[in-house]
């Protein structure tokens, strides 16, 4: 047990700091009553500039919307795809969100099956991430069809012609695990929120009050709905995780069934699906910097619950470089030709920019989170977070293209191909998409669940009082904070 | 000469009508011709006509000279598609890209639709009362034109085409056809003709164990390429036959070639003695060679040869021992022989192996005696287009009609025959797109497709016996004022010369007329309506006229060498011909635009070929846009790397660089012909087209170059083309 | 209805394709013979294809975009590895006349979401515009990229009046949005085998030719029904010792020439390359 | 007989546990502890023994949805598969094991997250009206407990719960 004196050297106030263990998830002075006035706040008044975030996404949705409504008038020729480059960055960037939904999941599903409550104040925003990162990377498939105004093709409905989709189609895979999976993480989050909307029936007005009256369907809060609420919630957390593992192994079927070089790959699924956990780990660190200050979370988001998010990000970001380096590793050990040829392409070739950069930013920018200034600056930190996704955006970008421009068949190969403005727009779209989804979101909804930060105080607080029951406080020095400064 | 047992006066007289023989009236019409601007109701469609059914109509391919039988397949009242017509000898069923877009070529947007007279603000459309109002003023019979004061310009006809434009040229009392061809020929037929006897002789490709070719791109754009494609498949069957090309430039045979070899051009010549020189070193080739030759060729040892031709000692040593041991052989050269100063010589000293190797009789035959000659093709060449420009130039020239060629686009710079056109007081085009040249002339008469309009044609190369091929409309004309050429010299003869031609209501009339009256010759009882139709029907009629026999001359050659490369034009320049645009004439088919060019694979363009080790030491990549100088002129194209060249060389495709000729062609491309310096042949005063040198200058532009290929033309270690030597391959075997 | 087809076709549908012997009481299955050392690279069989598909003209920019729509497509190698190997082409270039393999396991088939493409009971690879989407995965997994996607609505510019007139009423002009390949004259086998069908017979080796392999001046293309033994075109496979079942094929002695390119990506493809001879000592 | 309602309102866990540790040992009649329903803002697993069993059955209905989702699933799939104008697509049979698997995995995550989440809205008997004695100070920080009781026992009830320092008593008979 240390016991240290300072002396502050301008007020002359002596500091008795006591050894502090470990810094708790959340301050000593949250109680429920503030919980639910702070978070209740949100929905009214963030600071100002939740509207330039959100008027400048709408302004980038606006621009998206412009593109695709130009592709689809003129044809998918606007975007400068081409015979081998038939898919460009839709795909890439569908992916891309596909991927950024995955750890929203992680959070609210098996941080909660593994009871790790330092997920709580968080895993709203992240469910919701999920959500409408899975909404967006939906819009690329639309995007992506050559004929949208068909897309109902892909649907398996009852027909005269006794027509059905292709089950054997990795894209029906897609269609029906994405389906799946956004219509779990939907219920998932609505579930989730059911008791949060009853507090904001409770204490809201107008209009405001009639919607959350009708979605919170009448939540009393009752020891039976809550226990069905708890079994429940678990149940479905079991479902989401596999589901969620599943949705990205999918997707990495669309590359890795195909004959494509550097495409067929048995490590592809868990590679997809790490990668998938990285880029959304690193974009939960964005929003959880960008939430806390626009809507004063400083409360409920915390340092130690900003460092339990960076250290999983930085676990996942090694293991997916293992996963990444693993696969250049059997290719290049291996006999497939093609694909040796492929691989010493993307390092070397007319994208070497994009691969060198996603090394760099995605395998080479985690080791800054080990450094605790990084850990410690937000600003830093949010750049940081936006530099990993850049390098996964990056990643995807480099699995479709290169292959398309160095594949089998050398007559179709292509020299420096580059999408148009037109993809570049739709792909900015999304982002404006997401981003205003999102910001409408937690402009709504409570995006930090309000009953879970309650029982992470309540059990703060059994924690504390069993702990006090056993032995004196002030030996054991386990309350947090600072004493004196009277004298 | 052979004949055949008819009197062949009396058959002159009746093709070419002269006197009191045309008896006949057009009778029944057969064809879909009849009919025309008439709507019919598919209700009581004609017997010919079921809806949803193609109907082949035999007709001939008018795209070139090569006068292959195609069938136009009709529904609907449609032209849909050509293929080849199995009758015919020369297509055999077998139809090339260029002959396929014929089609397109009548179904073209930028057909003349219209005539168009010259007024004010220059080509206006007018009808074709005052069309003909004009003809009748200008050439009826109170014309006062007379000989050489009226002049016929086309390029290659033949058939009663023209008969009858020698016929109308004759009742002005003149002779004055002249026909040009930009990439005529005219030098190495005639060396041909000074060494073998014959102009063009008949090559039994698939007879020859081993064909040595300098730059005839026979399966390309040579004499007759279907008929050469088909011979050539069969020369690969076993025993297969060795190809080796000697050329400046790979063209698609040279492509196609078993051993290829760049050579300095204008030095073939020179090779060809070097391997004369070789072979004759044997007792059994040097017997019966004249003195001169043999002194001629002393001084062309191998190494002498290699160091002039930039070809190894070794490989003409090769050669040379190939050529003995593969006989028969065939030895033929190509543009790239005759287009300089001595290029007679060199086409010379090329066919002079020919008699060395005792090809005649083998490989080589003279083709079959026609038993029409008026009909054979006339074969055009570039001093007669010299000699009528200074003609016009002199103001000699009071009329010129213009017909199937586009000298305004195709001569060289340094003849300035749009500016002599202006001193031609009346010029009459007949075309079915404003191309150059009728941007020049006064009066402008839109023709018929050659899918709309009759006529007959004769082939330059007569590979098997002599065919006359007959062209029938495909289907009723797309625009009621466009006229068939031989409808519109027929009218104007009616008037100049009514006792002969009244009877002829139209071309079709004066056409079967004059056929029915040759039938005797075709050996065939059947009457005249029966003959009529079946030949129709055949697309042709056949002759079976047997090849004849070359002769042999070994006359005493000179064989200058070329003067070296100098520092103010330190490149050759040679233009190639692409076997889809010829001479330009077809740059306003898209399908042709959009086919790429084999070798290079580039489309819509025009394009400089260098090659690589050249570029890379003048640092010029690909796209790099170059001004390409010679001492008349200067073009700028884009830098196309291309392996297939001498280093020395530099290449450009004729035909782009239209300035009129439709939207698609106009703008595309650049046009080498107006670089091309004067410099001509010592024997026939062709232009010599290869002998142009130029400078290259970067313009530090660069632009991509649109183009098929992608940034490999390697396999890259896959299995695509796989080649295997021909001594393991066993064709024979094969099915 | 579907469940009961279900049980009682179990089998078949559970079957693996090709297999031996899987045509051997089929009419039909067509299938090609390229012969590459007949090919001169002419580009007869592709002005061809233009003519009798409806293939559109793109234009140059757009072909510079590689948006060109070519079925069959000449390619030019100027040799076997990644570079030259002498200086100039000394035998001449290799061309290869590419089209769709028709491949009896064609990659493109399963990953179509809607099964616009899939295999006939004649061995095509069928292509049904009405049904296709325009994900474009059959072209992202074509090893031979020979499907070709309409960028634009081509039919806009592609045929200026009175070019229109040209095309073949018995092919679909497609629109925007859809992927289209060579479908081995399709529309040419189908009235066919209906004409023949009226008339209680299998075609004839021969009545029917696609457009390239009817125009090809050196007859380098040999087209036919591999079903019948006696065709010309199973001779052949039969005399260069292709078997379509195999994905490797093994050959009694040297100097066989039939091929089938990318073989070993289990593609099985419908059309066998012979080699191209050449005399590597002239 | 008709029932009356009480609610009482603690700011404490701990006295509201005393409460109702206190109703059910009182052993009085006219009113059962399944009648007795405690509000919280949070989840109390700690008082569960105190209220006695309350099962949660929706384990049951997910396992009827991962059972008849994926089974269901497969059949059509297959069905659909081969209705399809007998279509053979790149060699592979018409009716593939390995893709279905892919589908049926779905559709059985699918069908068990349905099932349960409509076995919730059913046991938590949502949607539904809240009572008249609901406090929203239930969802802030507030402990409610709300008995049912035949309306003789009410006062005695009132009794109980007002012995454990509550906020606040509601009800038909509150004081």
């Amino acid at each position: 047990m240390s016991h240290s004196v300072h002396s502050h050297p301008q007020l002359d106030v002596q500091v008795e700091r006591k050894f502090i263990p470990k810094q708790k998830d959340l301050g000593a002075d949250v109680t429920w009553a503030k919980i639910n006035k702070d978070v209740l706040k949100s929905l009214e008044k963030p600071r100002p500039v939740f509207w330039v975030i959100f008027f400048s996404a709408l302004a980038l949705f606006s621009f998206g919307v412009y593109c695709e409504v130009y592709q689809y008038q003129n044809g998918m020729g606007v975007a400068d795809l081409n015979n081998p480059q038939v898919w460009g960055l839709y795909i890439a960037t569908f992916i891309f969100w596909i991927g950024m939904g995955h750890s929203g999941t992680l959070l609210s599903a098996l941080l909660h099956i593994i009871h790790a409550d330092w997920r709580k104040p968080i895993y709203r925003y992240s469910e919701a991430m999920t959500t409408f990162t899975l909404l967006t990377a939906a819009l690329f498939v639309l995007v992506h069809m050559g004929r949208l105004w068909q897309f109902y093709y892909v649907v398996a409905y009852p027909n005269e012609r006794w027509t059905w989709p292709n089950f054997t189609s990795p894209l029906v895979w897609d269609a029906t695990a994405i389906g799946t999976y956004l219509t779990s993480s939907l219920l998932f989050l609505y579930m989730g929120m059911i008791p949060d909307l009853a507090i904001c029936r409770d204490n809201a007005r107008g209009a405001r009050r009639a919607l959350y009256r009708f979605l919170s369907m009448g939540w009393q809060g009752t020891d039976r709905q809550w226990a069905n609420f708890k079994v429940a919630y678990m149940t479905m957390a079991c479902f989401l995780m596999p589901l969620a593992v599943s949705v990205h192994s999918i997707v990495s079927t669309d590359f890795a069934v195909s004959q494509n070089p550097g495409w067929h790959v048995t490590s592809f699924p868990p590679y997809f699906v790490l990668g998938a956990l990285y880029s959304g780990c690193s974009g939960i660190i964005t929003l959880f910097i960008v939430l806390r200050y626009v809507f004063r979370f400083e409360a409920y988001m915390t340092q130690p619950i900003l460092n339990k998010l960076i250290k999983m990000t930085f676990a996942i970001a090694m293991v997916w470089t293992y996963l990444d380096l693993i696969e250049y590793a059997t290719t290049w050990y291996g006999s497939d030709e093609v694909a040796k040829a492929d691989l010493i392409y993307r390092a070397t070739g007319d994208y070497a920019l994009q691969f060198w950069g996603m090394i760099f930013c995605a395998m080479v920018m985690p080791f800054t989170l080990l450094i605790r200034f990084v850990r410690h600056n937000y600003v830093v930190l949010l750049i940081i977070s936006l530099i990993l996704n850049v390098g996964m955006w990056l990643e995807r970008f480099q699995i479709i293209t290169p292959t398309f421009a160095k594949s089998h068949y050398p007559w179709t190969w292509t020299a420096g191909w580059w999408p148009s403005w037109v993809q570049w727009g739709i792909v900015a779209g999304s982002f404006g998409w997401f981003t205003m989804l999102f910001m409408l979101y937690c402009k709504i909804f409570p995006s930090v669940s309000m009953y879970e930060v309650k029982e992470m105080v309540h059990e703060q607080n059994m924690e504390e009082k069993a702990l006090a029951a056993q032995t004196d406080v002030h030996e054991a020095g386990l309350v947090p904070e600072m004493k004196g400064g009277q004298a | 000469m052979t004949m055949s047992n008819l009197d062949r006066r009396d058959f002159l007289k009746v093709l070419g009508i002269s006197g009191a023989a045309a008896t006949l009236a057009g009778c029944g019409h057969t064809s879909i011709e009849s009919g025309v601007e008439e709507v019919m109701s598919y209700v009581h469609p004609q017997d010919f006509v079921v809806p949803g059914i193609g109907v082949f109509y035999a007709s001939t391919c008018a795209q070139c000279g090569s006068g292959c039988g195609i069938m136009g397949k009709v529904r609907e009242g449609r032209v849909l598609k050509l293929e080849g017509n199995p009758e015919s000898g020369i297509s055999g069923g077998k139809i090339c890209g260029l002959g396929q877009a014929g089609v397109q070529a009548h179904y073209n947007p930028d057909r003349l639709r219209t005539p168009m007279y010259k007024g004010e603000g220059g080509l206006t459309p007018v009808s074709w009362e005052t069309a003909h109002q004009i003809l009748e003023q200008r050439l009826g019979p109170n014309s006062p034109l007379k000989g050489e004061e009226i002049a016929f310009l086309t390029g290659g006809v033949s058939g009663h085409q023209r008969v009858l434009l020698e016929n109308f040229l004759e009742t002005f009392d003149s002779t004055h056809h002249v026909t040009y061809d930009a990439l005529s020929t005219a030098t190495g037929r005639a060396a041909s003709k000074a060494i073998l006897g014959a102009e063009q002789p008949l090559w039994n490709i698939h007879k020859a164990r081993l064909i040595l070719s300098f730059g005839n791109d026979f399966l390309g754009s040579g004499v007759s390429p279907v008929y050469m494609a088909r011979q050539y498949a069969l020369f690969r069957k076993a025993p297969r036959g060795t190809l080796i090309q000697i050329e400046p430039r790979m063209t698609l045979t040279g492509g196609n070639a078993d051993r290829w070899y760049p050579i300095k051009p204008g030095t073939e010549g020179i090779l060809a003695l070097g391997i004369a020189h070789d072979l004759l070193q044997h007792e059994e080739f040097s017997r019966g060679v004249p003195q001169e030759i043999l002194d001629l060729v002393k001084n062309y040892d191998r190494d002498a040869v290699s160091d002039i031709t930039g070809i190894g000692s070794d490989a003409v040593r090769l050669i040379a021992a190939q050529l003995w041991n593969n006989t028969p052989s065939l030895v033929i050269a190509g543009p790239s022989v005759e287009g300089h100063s001595y290029g007679f010589s060199n086409a010379a000293a090329v066919q002079l192996l020919n008699v060395i190797l005792g090809n005649r009789g083998q490989t080589m035959e003279g083709q079959a005696e026609h038993p029409f000659p008026q009909l054979t093709p006339t074969l055009g060449s570039y001093h007669a287009l010299a000699d009528l420009n200074q003609k016009m130039a002199a103001g000699k020239t009071q009329a010129l009609l213009v017909y199937g060629t586009n000298p305004v686009f195709t001569a060289p710079s340094h003849l300035p025959f749009a500016e002599s056109l202006s001193n031609v007081p009346f010029k009459v085009a007949f075309v079915t797109h404003m191309d150059e040249t009728a941007g020049h002339c006064d009066l402008v008469l839109p023709l018929l497709s050659a899918l709309e309009d009759f006529g007959t044609h004769v082939a330059e190369y007569q590979p098997d016996g002599v065919e006359v091929m007959l062209q029938q409309p495909l289907m009723e004309k797309l625009y009621p004022e466009s006229k068939g050429y031989g409808d519109i010299l027929l009218e104007i003869l009616k008037k100049r010369k009514p006792e002969a031609y009244a009877a002829f209501p139209d071309y079709y009339s004066y056409l079967k007329t004059a056929m029915v009256k040759a039938k005797p010759v075709f050996k065939v009882s059947d009457s005249d309506d029966h003959f009529w139709e079946d030949a129709l029907r055949n697309g042709l009629v056949k002759w079976d006229g047997k090849p004849t026999s070359l002769e042999a001359r070994l006359p005493a050659l000179t064989m200058p060498k070329p003067a070296e490369l100098t520092t103010d034009y330190p490149f050759y320049f040679v233009p190639s011909i692409r076997p889809d645009m010829r001479d330009g004439r077809h740059a306003y088919l898209p399908w042709l635009q959009e086919s790429p060019e084999t070798m290079t694979t580039v489309v819509w363009d025009s394009w400089v070929e260098i090659h690589p080790k050249t570029a890379e030491a003048m640092q010029i990549k690909e796209g790099d846009i170059l001004q390409i100088q010679s001492a008349t002129g200067s073009v700028r194209a884009k830098a196309y790397l291309f392996p297939g060249i001498q280093p020395d060389t530099v290449s450009m495709p004729l035909g782009q660089g239209h300035t009129q000729l439709g939207r698609f062609a106009t703008g595309v491309g650049v046009n080498p012909y107006k670089i091309l310096d004067p410099i001509f042949d010592d024997h026939t005063g062709e232009l010599a087209m290869h002998a142009t040198r130029v400078a290259l200058r970067k313009t530090g532009e660069h632009q991509v170059v649109v183009k098929d290929e992608g940034p490999t033309t390697f396999q890259n270690g896959q299995k695509l083309v796989a080649t295997l030597s021909a001594d393991q391959a066993k064709l024979s075997k094969e099915i | 209805m579907s469940l009961s087809n279900l049980i009682q076709n179990w089998n078949s549908f559970r079957t693996r394709r090709p297999y031996e012997g899987q045509y051997d009481d089929a009419p039909y299955k067509w299938a090609m013979v390229i012969d590459l050392d007949s090919c001169i690279g002419c580009n007869a069989c592709t002005v061809a294809c233009y003519a009798e598909n409806n293939l559109p003209v793109v234009g140059k920019e757009r072909f510079g975009k590689g948006q060109a729509m070519h079925w069959i497509r000449i390619e030019r190698y100027w040799g076997e590895g990644d570079t030259m190997t002498s200086e100039f082409p000394d035998h001449g270039a290799q061309y290869l006349p590419m089209l769709c393999q028709q491949c009896e396991a064609a990659p493109c088939e399963p990953v179509c979401p809607v099964g616009a493409t899939h295999h006939s009971p004649d061995g095509l690879n069928t292509q049904v515009y009405n049904r296709c989407v325009g994900s474009r995965y059959c072209s992202a997994n074509c090893p031979y990229k020979v499907r070709y996607f309409n960028w634009w609505n081509y039919p806009d510019r592609a045929w200026p009046n009175p070019l229109e007139l040209q095309l073949n009423p018995d092919v679909t002009v497609r629109s925007k949005g859809v992927m289209e390949k060579c479908t081995f004259c399709m529309q040419r086998l189908r009235a066919g085998m209906d004409k023949a069908k009226t008339e209680g017979r299998i075609l004839a080796d021969g009545e029917v030719l696609t457009a390239c392999a009817q125009a090809c001046p050196t007859s380098a293309i040999t087209f036919g029904n591999l079903a019948d033994k006696k065709s010309k075109v199973a001779r052949m496979w039969k005399n260069q010792q292709v078997d379509l079942a195999k994905d490797s094929q093994e050959k009694s002695e040297e100097g066989i020439r039939g091929y089938r390119i990318l073989e070993e990506l289990n593609t099985y493809p419908s059309i066998v390359y012979l080699e191209r001879v050449r005399n590597l000592e002239a | 007989m008709k029932k009356s309602h009480t609610l009482a309102l603690y700011a404490d866990m701990d006295e509201a546990a005393n409460a109702l540790r206190e109703l059910k040992s009182s052993g009085m009649s006219g009113f059962r502890m399944e009648d007795v329903v405690v509000k919280s803002p949070i989840d109390h697993p700690e008082l569960s023994e105190l209220l006695g069993p309350r099962p949660v059955y929706i384990q049951w209905f997910t396992l009827l949805g991962v059972l008849l989702g994926p089974t269901t699933g497969l059949v059509l799939i297959a069905s659909a598969q081969a209705s399809f104008i007998y279509q053979v697509r790149g060699g592979r049979p018409v009716v593939p094991l390995p893709p279905d698997m892919v589908l049926t995995y779905e559709l059985f995550i699918l069908s068990g997250v349905l099932m349960t989440v409509l076995a919730t809205f059913v046991a938590m008997k949502l949607p539904g009206n809240r009572s008249p004695l609901y406090n929203a100070s239930v969802s802030e920080d507030k402990i409610g407990i709300l008995v049912k009781a035949d309306p003789q026992s009410i006062p005695q009830i009132n009794e109980i719960l007002g012995r454990h320092k509550p906020l606040e008593i509601m009800g038909d008979q509150a004081r």
